[in-house]
């Protein structure tokens, strides 16, 4: 029923969705994974209308469709969901199916006005849809009550419901298990049989592999906007490009020969309370997490996340896309506030401070995405980084230890920020990071969108860095890169710490795989 | 009689570039508009008058002290409104942030049709009114010293963005506010440093309008909506698209008056900032596909 | 099901009741300068029911209402006096003028992203409009204004005296706010809501931004339109100047203030906004330094507008004075 | 059940709401047995200068005549409401004053737009209303209840050419004029009072009020080599224009009407008013004895010198006096005997015609030093 060929679309130099060719049967389940900025929702936007492809052709039911507007391939049977919740807040939940359940009615502005019989018996039949729909899904209980009161489970219920309410042929989901607990997971896979079983055909973007591989039939896997892999579940998992995708490609390699005893801190409690932080000694702990709890609107995302890390640590933060990392940084970082828990730095509790109160203690985020000024010169990014500091001297020594770590930057020192290669902005970053002065830093996805040449480079400069005695805590998706240079690995998955080890070991570990990709 | 046209565009033109400035700085810094930029306009001219010739027990300072006291008003008043009409809405929607700042621009009005008066005062010239003839070209040394000032006062904003490291920031903090925040740099100062420069700036251009003008509660109304157009016409948040906007603006404008009508000045305007809006959003120098306004 | 009774008598009942509470003044005086600041209410509440449909519920921020209102006002003024037709005629024709004026501010407005461009716009566009009323002398007499507009007549009755206009107006009123209160409730008023909170979402189910868009621009002409020829045959003349940017600026003030997406919102911002600059004559020279701080203060402590701090005001009474059994419904919502 | 409550709350808080709102405008009603005036002008926004000139001029009048024992054995009482030069406002203005303040007359607005926009009112409600706009339809609406106390814009800019092309002999005219309902009306009367010599104006150019920049227009003036320029507009308008025509060189004679001798837009022209000629009512330096009075004492009370608004509102209280001394405190008593008088003001002489104009002459006036002073074109 879909029929996509040489999709190609580019955002300026970057191609988003690279030449992908995908045919969909009609009352399929088809599951589409891959990394993060592998294209996914590119690839949704371009069947649903929101983007216009560069070049390629869509066919949907026979009729060509590349060109169709967003609205008018609703209309033609098209409907979706987004990958961040986007409902209409100020509406009740049956308000928003209903707008959805008018899809196909003519405005007929005149009758409404007037609110003649036919327009009134039309409109109630319109609302009776919406009802049924509700229904169907099984949330007819919260049809009066506004969609953003809704928790935020439901409210990815509402918005699959508001897609269903189009009657659709074909139904695009986009993360829909994205922070749901199991039992909602468990609901919503019955949900998604359910419609398929009721003749609409569903492609669905998922994070959650057991989810969707137990959902679809067929899987596709993108990587970097191109199509890597195709085929049933359990072919998609031994698929070894598939598993280098998400996994990485290998890592630095130097690290054995560091002789750390990386034994395990003792302070990873995946229950929940930290029952003894004082045993250890709390002043032996440069940074200890309490119990964290983090949440995006109504979405938990940090479930009770303790641990504890030593003055001089290594330590690498792997998990799946969306497993909380990055929230987790925030959170210490001071960029967001946790719902309960306490951060504690060097014994100092910085819970709730602003971010820029926790940089003045030398506690430093290089944030996903590398945060480069684009307009600011390398130079007065680096100077940025130093910006609490008043010691003139001592800056401009370590302005030139920084060009000394990366002597790329020095030949670029006048250059603008947003002028620089990926690699280049990266080392950009956490050079600018290392003109604070840190004590202890944090390092989110350095390995993003590099090729890996330059993420074998910056590990080694973020290795040769600790070998000078900083702290680093290191988040990756890149697991086996990260493994390879940290002493000692966490796994996150869906907001919980559940393995913890020396780095070589989890490297080699079932179960971390098992994190990434399912099974 | 077109260079004579232009010169004159270029004297307006380097004022309107000064609110264009103030417009731009405060979009690209703080994602905010001050609609009540001319009444900021207006006061600093009022301040540095009274300054100028004295108040009460206060004595007459010279013109120079006055435009100090004229400016530090103006950045003041920046900060109040910041403060009050910005901050507050912030999380409300723009809307709310117009109504506020509509708002402001009452209250200013008002407060000095009470504090001076609706009658306006004259601005004593500081500068010769002997027109200086060049061939058939007459250029009053006012503009001169018009066009001077206003050069100065974007050399001086210039050197404060790119080589302070308070300005370094508040362009920073422009291009990621949260990244900003973790280089320790606060929301809150660069926020109403950005608005107290802005102020600065738009004041400042009150203040050497008014020895050209007549100080009047009512100065600030025209001159904001002109600024506005020529920061859209340059690229709105774009710095060195407001300098451009406004001295083309003033251009335009004078020559469209001198050899179309003079009837339709003000149409012209609109009709610029209808035709930019729609078909180049973006403006003369603003970067394509950047923040949306 | 509490909410939705809640909900349904704040849209659909409460409107009425504030019309009627308005209409039954004259009972109590039928004092002709209060009659006139009414009046002025009245069409402010047409106007500000024109800039909520827009503006509260379509999101697009027009501040270019006063344009159409001169559209409205010079439309009407110009047939009645030039072509002597009677205001009846005259009514629905400038209603008519002043939405073709808002087909062609709406289409170029959709190519238009985010606030400020459309304020920009919209004043522009009215801004536009003061030009050609000013400089087309001989259509519009240019700046001295047309003056002797027509009163318009019932049978024979002459509507001439301020207790008919104000009866005249609030009638017109009525009819709006009824229409209005169908227009909002039905279909199209879910799309300008749905537009508002999400215009990708909005795609995604099948509502064509660009329709609707204009429709929400070209009914808020419309009214504009209809509370501009109003006031052309109530003052009985009519100047470019009465139609500034303050006008425009009125009718943002009035939703703010009244509550933004809410039609009984709309009557108490139009009538608010003529009554409290009339209380506030009292303070002689004090009176606009007194009114700008309340507008501040409105707009920065009154997020919901006025009439939702009266009906939460309510709750609160009764809260506080009726038995305590009924307060644990209150949970609902 | 609950929601009924909350129905009824609701109507009785709006009705208690929209009661206290009828008492609060309803408040403040005069009862007093004094004779009351109200008068109409912007106090704020764009024209709050000349309301506040005429209302400082009415003040003067009502102290003096209080001084002097009041009217008729009571005192007049002043009631100011500011229009924002706004017709609905004025409008409201007006009606306070009528239903509240209970006065026995008003005078203003100072702009035509909203005198236009009160002259139903005044029909309807029966009292006279000493009017200061100059538009020729103010006089035109077949309002037996108006009297303009100030030279309309058809007898200023007419005998203003007059004067310039059969005294002065000057013919190349050119007019520079705002695009308001003022501007528009005197370059019309200028260019009808040439026709009648069967001459045209050289150049005619105009400006949108408040207007800072004026240099385009001025330059196609220049480039017609005029010897007289006309300047008609707002005040501080005409002044900076006025400089800016020195500044790109033009050396003709300026010249204007009522207003362009006052102290703002001789200040904002800061030196170019030097030598413009002016026909106006009223001119500060007028040796008359009655106007030096005036000058001295309105620059005692407000520290500056009177100008045209001010000489309007001075004199309008002082017909009002005179009439109701006359008359008494009957509204048709005042009218006819308003129309009958014939009073010497510091304008001029004021001698209602049928239609209620009052004055019928000018008098022409040179700045010189800075100053308004009466012109002699004999004694050069």
């Amino acid at each position: 029923m879909l029929r996509v060929q040489n999709l190609t679309k580019r955002f300026g130099g970057l191609v988003a969705v690279d030449n992908i060719d995908l045919h969909v049967r009609e009352g399929e389940i088809r599951g589409l994974i891959g990394p993060n900025g592998s294209g996914k929702t590119t690839f949704f936007n371009l069947i649903s209308g929101f983007d216009r492809a560069t070049s390629g052709k869509i066919e949907f039911m026979g009729s060509d469709i590349t060109a169709g507007s967003a609205h008018g391939l609703a209309r033609k049977g098209i409907a979706r969901t987004f990958q961040h919740i986007d409902l209409f807040k100020g509406m009740t939940v049956l308000e928003n199916v209903t707008a959805a359940a008018q899809c196909h009615a003519r405005p007929r502005f005149w009758s409404s006005l007037l609110g003649t019989p036919s327009v009134r018996k039309e409109d109630q039949a319109l609302r009776n849809l919406a009802m049924e729909q509700l229904e169907f899904v099984g949330i007819a209980d919260h049809a009066d009550d506004l969609a953003s009161s809704l928790p935020y489970g439901l409210q990815r219920i509402v918005e699959i419901t508001r897609a269903l309410a189009t009657r659709p042929a074909l139904l695009l989901l986009d993360e829909p298990a994205a922070g749901m607990n199991p039992t909602e997971k468990q609901d919503l896979v019955e949900l998604v049989r359910r419609i398929n079983a009721s003749g609409v055909t569903v492609i669905i973007i998922e994070h959650d592999m057991r989810l969707v591989m137990g959902l679809a039939e067929t899987i596709t896997v993108l990587d970097s906007g191109s199509k890597i892999c195709e085929g049933l579940p359990a072919e998609v998992q031994g698929n070894p490009r598939v598993i280098e995708s998400y996994l990485g490609s290998g890592g630095v390699g130097k690290k054995q020969t560091h002789a750390y005893a990386a034994e395990p801190s003792g302070a990873l409690d995946v229950s929940g309370a930290s029952q003894n932080p004082a045993a250890k000694g709390q002043d032996s702990f440069i940074l200890s997490v309490d119990s964290l709890n983090s949440y995006y609107g109504n979405v938990r995302v940090l479930k009770d996340i303790s641990f504890k890390m030593r003055e001089g640590e290594f330590t690498a933060l792997i998990g799946a896309n969306g497993a909380g990392k990055t929230t987790l940084l925030r959170t210490i970082s001071g960029m967001m506030s946790p719902r309960s828990g306490r951060v504690l730095y060097k014994g100092e509790d910085i819970t709730g401070l602003s971010s820029d109160r926790i940089v003045a203690r030398n506690l430093i985020y290089v944030p996903e995405g590398r945060g480069v000024f684009p307009a600011l010169s390398v130079q007065e990014n680096l100077m940025m980084g130093a910006f609490r500091r008043s010691d003139k001297e001592a800056i401009k020594e370590d302005l030139e230890y920084v060009f000394g770590l990366f002597p790329r930057l020095k030949d670029r020192r006048n250059q603008k920020g947003g002028s620089l290669s990926g690699g280049e902005q990266q080392m950009l970053a956490i050079g600018r990071a290392v003109m604070s002065r840190p004590r202890l830093l944090l390092l989110d996805e350095p390995s993003m969108g590099l090729a890996p040449k330059l993420v074998d480079e910056v590990l080694e400069t973020v290795m040769n860095l600790h070998d000078e005695g900083l702290t680093i805590l290191l988040v990756e998706q890149n697991a086996r890169a990260a493994l390879s240079v940290a002493e000692r690995g966490f796994v996150l998955e869906v907001g919980s710490l559940v393995h913890e080890g020396p780095a070589a070991q989890l490297c080699d570990d079932p179960a971390v795989k098992a994190a990434y990709l399912g099974g | 009689m077109i260079i004579q046209l232009i010169i004159s565009g270029l004297a307006i033109g380097s004022v309107y570039s000064l609110v264009a400035l103030a417009h731009s700085l405060i979009w690209s810094g703080v994602r905010a508009v001050n609609f009540a930029q001319g009444e900021v306009f207006m006061a600093a001219a009022f301040v540095a008058l009274t300054a100028l010739s004295g108040a009460g027990r206060l004595p007459a300072l010279p013109f120079g002290a006055a435009v100090l006291v004229g400016v530090v008003a103006a950045s003041l008043i920046g900060l109040v409104i910041y403060n009050v009409a910005i901050r507050t809405t912030s999380k409300k929607g723009f809307l709310y942030a117009l109504g506020a700042c509509i708002g402001f621009s009452t209250l200013l009005q008002s407060s000095a049709i009470l504090i001076w008066g609706s009658t306006g005062e004259q601005f004593p010239a500081q500068i010769s009114m002997v027109p200086l003839r060049v061939g058939s070209i007459f250029i009053a040394p006012q503009d001169l010293f018009i066009m001077g000032i206003s050069l100065t006062a974007m050399i001086i904003l210039y050197f404060f963005l790119s080589k302070t490291r308070l300005g370094t920031a508040m362009r920073a903090a422009a291009q990621n506010r949260e990244v900003a925040g973790l280089m320790g740099i606060s929301h809150r100062l660069t926020d109403s440093l950005t608005f107290m420069v802005a102020s600065c700036l738009a004041g400042l251009a009150g203040i050497l309008l008014a020895p050209k003008f007549f100080v009047t509660p009512q100065m600030g109304s025209m001159i904001s909506s002109k600024g506005f157009t020529a920061a859209v016409l340059g690229g709105f948040g774009s710095i060195p698209g407001a300098v451009l906007g406004g001295l083309l603006l003033g251009v335009l404008e004078n020559i469209s008056a001198g050899l179309i009508s003079s009837s339709y000045k003000d149409a012209i305007s609109f009709l610029i900032m209808v035709l930019i809006i729609m078909f180049k959003p973006e403006g003369l120098l603003g970067v394509k596909g950047g923040r949306k306004a | 099901m509490k909410a939705r009774h809640h909900e349904n008598f704040i849209t659909h009942v409460l409107p009425f009741i504030l019309i009627g509470v308005i209409a039954l003044v004259p009972l109590l005086t039928r004092d002709p300068y209060l009659m006139h600041i009414l009046v002025l209410g009245g069409i402010y509440v047409i106007l500000a029911i024109g800039m909520n449909i827009i503006t509260g519920y379509c999101g697009q921020i027009n501040l270019g209402m006063a344009g159409f209102f001169a559209v409205g006002a010079y439309t009407s003024a110009l047939l009645t006096t030039r072509l002597s037709l009677s205001f009846w005629l005259a009514l629905p024709t400038s209603a008519l003028v002043a939405g073709v004026a808002g087909v062609l501010v709406g289409v170029p407005a959709l190519k238009v992203r985010g606030g400020v461009y459309l304020v920009l716009i919209t004043t522009s566009f009215a801004g536009i409009v003061q030009v050609i009323l000013n400089q087309w002398v001989s259509l519009t007499k240019g700046p001295m204004g047309i003056v002797g507009i027509p009163a318009p007549a019932i049978g024979n009755v002459l509507i001439y005296e301020r207790i008919h206009w104000f009866y005249l107006t609030y009638a017109i009123v009525a009819v709006i706010v009824f229409l209005a209160i169908r227009l909002v409730g039905s279909r199209i008023g879910r799309s300008f809501v749905a537009l508002r909170e999400s215009e990708t979402s909005a795609q995604s189910i099948g509502i064509s931004p660009a329709f609707y868009k204009v429709l929400a621009f070209v009914c808020s002409a419309v009214l504009a339109g209809i509370a501009g020829s109003i006031y052309a045959h109530y003052m009985t003349t009519i100047s470019p100047d009465a139609f500034g940017f303050n006008l425009s600026v009125l009718a943002l003030i009035m939703i703010v203030v009244g509550g933004i997406g809410s039609i009984p919102g709309s009557i108490v911002g139009g009538v608010a906004l003529a009554l409290f600059p009339e209380w506030l004559r009292a303070l002689g020279p004090y009176q606009s330094v007194a009114y700008a701080a309340g507008i501040i203060l409105a707009v920065v402590f009154l997020p919901k507008g006025l009439l939702m701090m009266g009906v939460d005001a309510v709750q609160l009474i009764r809260k506080w004075f009726l038995a305590p059994d009924e307060t644990s419904e209150k949970e609902v919502s | 059940m609950a929601t009924k409550k909350s129905l009824r709350i609701l109507i009785l808080l709006a009705v208690v709401l929209v009661i206290a709102a009828v008492v609060i405008v309803s408040q403040m009603s005069r009862t007093k047995s004094e004779i009351v005036i109200g008068v109409v002008g912007a106090r704020t926004g764009d024209n709050a200068a000349l309301g506040e000139k005429q209302a400082n001029g009415a003040k003067l009048a009502v102290e003096e005549i209080n001084a002097n024992g009041g009217v008729r054995g009571t005192e007049l009482v002043l009631a100011l409401e500011d229009s924002q030069g706004l017709p609905a406002q004025a409008v409201a203005c007006l009606d306070k004053l009528i239903y509240r303040e209970n006065v026995l007359a008003v005078i203003g607005d100072c702009q035509s737009s909203p005198t236009l926009a009160m002259l139903p009112v005044i029909a309807k409600a029966e009292i006279p209303l000493l009017a200061h706009g100059t538009s020729l339809s103010i006089t035109q609406q077949n309002n037996p209840w108006v009297f303009r106390t100030r030279a309309n814009d058809v007898v200023k800019f007419s005998s203003l050419v007059g004067f310039l092309v059969g005294e002065m002999n000057y013919s190349k005219i050119a007019v520079f004029h705002d695009s308001a309902d003022y501007g528009i009306g005197g370059a019309d009367a200028i260019i009808g009072g040439l026709a009648e010599r069967s001459m045209d104006v050289v150049a005619n150019e105009s400006w949108t009020p408040g207007d800072k920049d004026f240099s385009s227009q001025l330059i196609n003036i220049r480039n017609t080599k005029p010897d007289v320029v006309i300047f008609i507009g707002p005040m501080v308008d005409m002044g900076l224009a006025m400089k800016q025509a020195r500044q790109i060189g033009i050396e003709a004679q300026f010249a204007g009407g009522a207003g362009i001798e006052s102290e703002t837009t001789v200040g904002a022209a800061a030196g170019a008013a030097e030598g413009l000629i002016f026909a106006a009512g009223f001119i500060s330096s007028n040796p008359d004895s009655k106007v030096q009075s005036f000058v001295s004492s309105f620059e005692e009370h407000f520290g500056y010198k009177p100008d045209d608004f001010a000489a309007t509102g001075y004199d309008s209280i002082y017909l009002l006096a005179a009439a109701i001394e006359e008359a008494g405190t009957d509204p048709a008593d005042i009218r006819d005997a308003l129309a009958n008088l014939e009073y010497q003001g510091v304008e001029g002489t004021f001698d209602f015609d049928s239609v209620g104009e009052g004055l019928h002459t000018m008098a022409y006036g040179k700045v010189a030093n800075g100053v308004p002073t009466y012109f002699d074109p004999n004694n050069q």
